[in-house]
């Protein structure tokens, strides 16, 4: 248990990574790299974990009690927002390609080779 | 006061002209634009002459000064190196936004909103001391990037290219950000120099771990072998203001972060792997600059093969990076200088060619470019400069590294980056004299089989005349490139900036305790007649080579038949196949190479006993 | 119990990515992404971070799996054969 | 293929081996916890805020989520310029006025459900936005969670309706000035040598709504940079699915 939460990161990582290399749909290309980008968000999270310790929020408790690190659930926070809004332009792009070539698996959109 | 403003001005700026852009008109909103990265560019000269007068100067937000000696809150730390590309970074956004002021038909003050941004970006990431901010205006930097490569979005080729550029970046980004993830998981720290003294000298595979990630994911983005692919693809398509940028200083802000994280937070941690180290970045940058330079030769369509070139020139500075001296550093900032105006120049030129024609290829373009003459003398021009021809600020640069590298014993890197430039170089004049001169058939050897990307030009249809405003700013750029070559003690300058940038503990004690240190000694680097004789005869060689190509049917014969040549080019080209799973593979193979090298030392040095090493 | 209960997450959330992955269709894939988003909000939640798991929630299982819908909704009608008008 | 699997076995083993070293979950030693517990120690005594991962974002390391503010302000820009009309290409009837239509209209349960649904969406969105620095919640939440309610309404009624009431110009407008109003709140201390987003309002009684300073007043402008943008993103992908012809 120890370290299953680190390695949870590390297989999403990975798994996300062999959808974006198998990927015959731009959208279902776009969806595993969000699965890649959330293995930082578990890495994080268990960084910043303490065994029995509050939330760091200190409203019903007085400020003095232990709380789990906010520093990276900070950091947890700008990076899903970065990452909705880089979907979505990634999205714009890929449903723009289909719109201007009729294709959408990644393997034929391959105007520049060479 | 200046420092906060470089990246609040741009930013609000952005802000308002994106919220009147319905209701103002061209005008305003370009002297506005424009005005705030002149400003910039003025408030980045001022802190470039303040921090090389005065050492590192900090700027905390919010007042959250560090706590002994811990920081709190997000500093800038501002040296000669980072003020001095910030110099850079608004000199081109204001000359790529007033170039582009005439180019564009529509939605041009989208455009100028986000080359604004762009500016904040690079203004944040070449000052910023902290590493998780370094970070978001990295992600900053590139979500204006992809939207600008897309800019032409009714034609397909520009989807693709920015479909390429986003998803390589995007994941060069999560490896930058797993690399923080690890690093704060050991050191709890995200400033620069806290995680350097925090680290102290102590290294395993945690930190070369770290290290391998945070550096492959700033090499996607500085476009180096095999991370390098989305770099063509993006170049051939964004409209050409955009490449200005791309090509002058995002690409080259891959590399500063690379050396700015190596020597504030790991050379310490990396001290005893210090050669393996050399070895590997050099190994890195070689590849780099050959792979770029063949593939420079071999293309048709000029932005393409500007791209080539500059995927080589980054290999040349990535192998004076490699070096890990000082001496070496202060020729990578100046060959870097250079470059950066040389190549705005020239990208701004190939804008106005495609502005005159509707084209860039080589081959359609034959002999149809006689009545620009200017055009070709700007070309001829910039060509000379990237061939390092004295007095280019690129032949300062590349006469440091020589010396350097041959006060280390590396001599082979003088001749790699020597045979990088020469070719690249020699492509541009090849393309000179086949589209302005005339010269040779339409035909090319090498060049038949190369991408030929169907493109509409960025403005409608072939133009009669060129706007003064495009001339004048394509010809301003080149001439600032040799101009920044006489600049009076600029490698002396250069090795100061270079000497701070690589004093760790000066910098943690000047971040963390409010230390200041002496100014470095450093010396002016004088060039001998071989070095000149090298800045001219690679100007000759190179149009002899492009000479060769061009104009003597038996030289073209003899390539044509020499097959291993051939096949080598063919392969490049199968492997640059334009399919993302393609390039992710070979972006993940970049990373499992470096970081399985970078991993492997620390395993050889807890295994063998020292004495056997 | 909450270590359990982390464990239970946590598998679940691996098993989620993989399944996210191997979801070939996108339209499918939009709805498995959606659970998946809950997953990592419950997940956060778990793991003492109500701020992240909020906006986990909102973004990852409502913006993210919106915006797929409406490009799918854009591909499937250029696929369409066209209209008469 | 092959060379991927290989690759990316490596690179598993190296990331799993790093991860392997780190300190096991939920027991950081003294290094890793440093900053996290001095950020906890000062967040009630020194900002008043009682939500420590809001006074992370908008005072500690304030600079941060200002960078973070302006990606989603470009990627909102782009998709615009991407998204935006061609001359070739010509706007057609909205897709669900056009006669023939097969998806009947949707029925008044539907419509009643969205548009009460959507007035208690505003008002949760608006409790989140204000409510940052005491529970957990901010700008960033409570933004996506007001762009919602425009939605609903659209799914009650027609694209025309949902444009009307959130006509673009003006969304778009909001959007900008949202984005400005952060960067612009932290020039005033300049003007007060401090430092820039320096907190230089009165802070209040930890755990009120009028407390943390100009957190509460950053909250807002991110809440409606948020909310304006994501509005925007949905108009544009919603504009291109259902008015946008492609040509002929």
């Amino acid at each position: 248990m120890s370290h299953l939460a680190y390695f949870v990161a590390a297989w999403l990582f990975l798994v996300g990574l062999y959808g974006v290399v198998t990927s015959r749909n731009m959208v279902h290309l776009i969806i595993c790299l969000s699965v890649v980008q959330s293995s930082t968000y578990v890495v994080l999270l268990t960084i910043g974990y303490r065994t029995g310790a509050a939330a760091p929020v200190f409203v019903d408790i007085p400020p003095s009690t232990p709380a789990v690190d906010p520093v990276v659930q900070a950091l947890m926070l700008t990076d899903i927002v970065v990452e909705v809004t880089v979907m979505a332009l990634l999205l714009a792009l890929a449903i723009l390609a289909h719109a201007r070539t009729g294709e959408l698996d990644p393997n034929r959109l391959g105007l520049m080779r060479g | 006061m200046a420092p906060p403003i470089t990246v609040a001005l741009p930013l609000a700026t952005a802000a308002a002209v994106a919220a009147c852009h319905r209701w103002i008109p061209r005008w305003p909103a370009l002297l506005l634009s424009a005005g705030a990265s002149l400003a910039v560019a003025a408030l980045g000269v001022s802190l470039a002459l303040d921090a090389s007068h005065s050492g590192l100067l900090l700027y905390w937000f919010g007042e959250w000064t560090p706590r002994t000696g811990h920081a709190i809150g997000i500093d800038f730390a501002i040296d000669p190196t980072g003020a001095m590309l910030l110099v850079i970074s608004a000199t081109l956004v204001t000359f790529a936004i007033v170039f582009a002021f005439r180019y564009f038909d529509t939605a041009g003050q989208f455009f100028q909103v986000l080359m604004l941004i762009f500016l904040a970006a690079l203004a944040g990431f070449s000052l910023t001391g902290d590493l998780f901010n370094l970070f978001v205006f990295f992600e900053l930097m590139s979500a204006a990037a992809f939207a600008l490569c897309g800019y032409k979005s009714e034609e397909p080729a520009p989807l693709q290219g920015a479909l390429n550029f986003a998803v390589t970046n995007t994941i060069g980004a999560v490896l930058v950000l797993t690399g923080i993830a690890l690093l704060y998981g050991r050191t709890g720290a995200l400033n620069f120099a806290q995680i350097g003294r925090t680290l102290g000298g102590r290294s395993d595979v945690l930190v070369l771990a770290a290290f391998a990630f945070i550096v492959c994911g700033f090499l996607v983005k500085a476009a180096v072998v095999p991370f390098h692919f989305w770099l063509a693809d993006a170049h051939a398509v964004a409209p050409t203001p955009v490449c200005v940028i791309f090509s002058g200083i995002m690409v080259e802000m891959g590399l500063y972060a690379v050396v700015r994280i190596y020597w504030t937070v790991f050379s310490g941690a990396l001290g005893p792997f210090h050669n393996e180290l050399r070895n590997l970045l050099m190994a890195f940058g070689a590849a780099t600059a050959l792979v770029g330079a063949v593939m420079c030769y071999a293309q048709r369509h000029l932005k393409r093969l500007l791209a080539f070139s500059t995927i080589s020139h980054v290999g040349i500075l990535l192998l004076g990076i490699g070096l890990l001296s000082p001496e070496a550093l202060g020729g990578v900032g100046v060959k870097l200088l250079g470059h950066a105006m040389t190549k705005g120049g020239l990208f701004l030129a190939a804008g106005i060619l495609l502005h005159r024609t509707g084209s860039v290829d080589e081959i359609d373009l034959h002999g149809r470019g006689r009545h620009l003459g200017w055009l070709a003398f700007l070309f001829f021009f910039g060509a000379a400069g990237l061939a390092g021809c004295p007095p280019f600020a690129t032949f300062w640069g590349g006469v440091m590294l020589n010396q350097a590298a041959g006060r280390l014993g590396y001599h082979w890197i003088t001749w790699v980056a020597l045979g990088g430039e020469i070719v690249t170089a020699a492509a541009i004049f090849r393309f000179t004299s086949r589209v302005f001169l005339g010269w040779g058939t339409a035909h090319g050897v090498l060049i038949a089989g190369a991408a030929r990307i169907p493109e509409k030009p960025d403005t409608q249809g072939g133009h009669e005349h060129t706007p003064f405003a495009m001339y004048a700013s394509a010809t301003v750029l080149a001439l600032l490139g040799a101009a920044a070559g006489m600049v009076p003690h600029l490698t002396r300058v250069a090795h100061s900036a270079a000497l701070r940038m690589e004093n760790r503990a000066a910098y943690a004690a000047r971040v963390l305790d409010g230390v200041a240190s002496a100014a470095p000694a450093a010396r002016d680097t004088s060039a001998t007649f071989p070095d000149l004789a090298q800045g001219c005869g690679a100007v000759a060689a190179a149009l002899l080579l492009a000479w060769l190509t061009v104009c003597s049917p038996s030289a073209r014969r003899a390539l044509g038949s020499f097959h291993p040549l051939r096949r080598a080019v063919q392969y490049l080209r199968d492997v640059h196949s334009g399919i993302i799973p393609d390039y992710v593979a070979w972006l993940v193979f970049g990373v499992a190479v470096f970081g399985g090298v970078a991993c492997s030392w620390v395993l050889w040095h807890a295994t063998i006993p020292a004495q056997l090493r | 119990m909450t270590t359990l209960l982390q464990a239970l997450i946590l598998g679940m959330v691996a098993a989620g990515g993989l399944a996210v992955v191997l979801t070939r269709d996108p339209l499918n894939q939009s709805v498995v992404v959606s659970f998946y988003g809950i997953l990592l909000a419950i997940m956060f939640f778990l793991f003492q971070a109500p701020d992240v798991a909020l906006s986990q929630i909102v973004i990852g299982a409502m913006a993210l799996p919106l915006m797929i819908l409406l490009a799918l909704a854009r591909i499937r009608r250029k696929r369409e054969p066209p209209e008469p008008k | 293929m092959a060379l991927f699997l290989v690759s990316a076995a490596v690179f598993g083993t190296i990331y799993v081996a790093a991860l392997a070293s780190l300190h096991p979950m939920g027991v950081a030693d003294a290094a890793s916890a440093s900053y996290g517990n001095r950020i906890n120690a000062a967040t009630v005594s020194e900002r008043h805020i009682t939500d420590a991962v809001t006074a992370v974002n908008f005072d500690f390391r304030g600079f941060d989520t200002l960078g973070e503010e302006f990606i989603m302000f470009a990627s909102v820009i782009g998709t615009i310029l991407l998204l935006r009309k061609h001359r070739d290409e010509s706007e057609g009837t909205p897709r669900d006025q056009k006669a023939g239509r097969e998806i009947s209209p949707p029925s008044d349960a539907v419509r009643v459900i969205s548009v009460s649904l959507a007035g208690m969406v505003v008002t949760f969105g608006i409790y989140i936005v204000t409510h940052g620095q005491v529970s957990p919640g901010g700008g960033f939440q409570g933004g996506v969670l007001l762009a919602a309610p425009p939605l609903l309404i659209y799914l009650a009624g027609e694209f025309q309706q949902f444009c009307r009431l959130a006509p673009r110009p003006l969304v778009e407008a909001g959007e900008a000035v949202g984005a400005a109003g952060y960067a612009i709140i932290g020039v005033i201390p300049l003007f007060l040598h401090a430092a820039y987003l320096y907190n230089f309002l009165p802070l209040g009684t930890p755990g009120d709504i009028f407390s943390g300073g100009t957190v509460a007043l950053i909250d807002l402008t991110v809440g409606l940079e948020v909310a304006g943008g994501f509005i925007v993103l949905l108009l544009a992908f919603l504009e291109e699915t259902l008015v946008r012809r492609d040509p002929a």
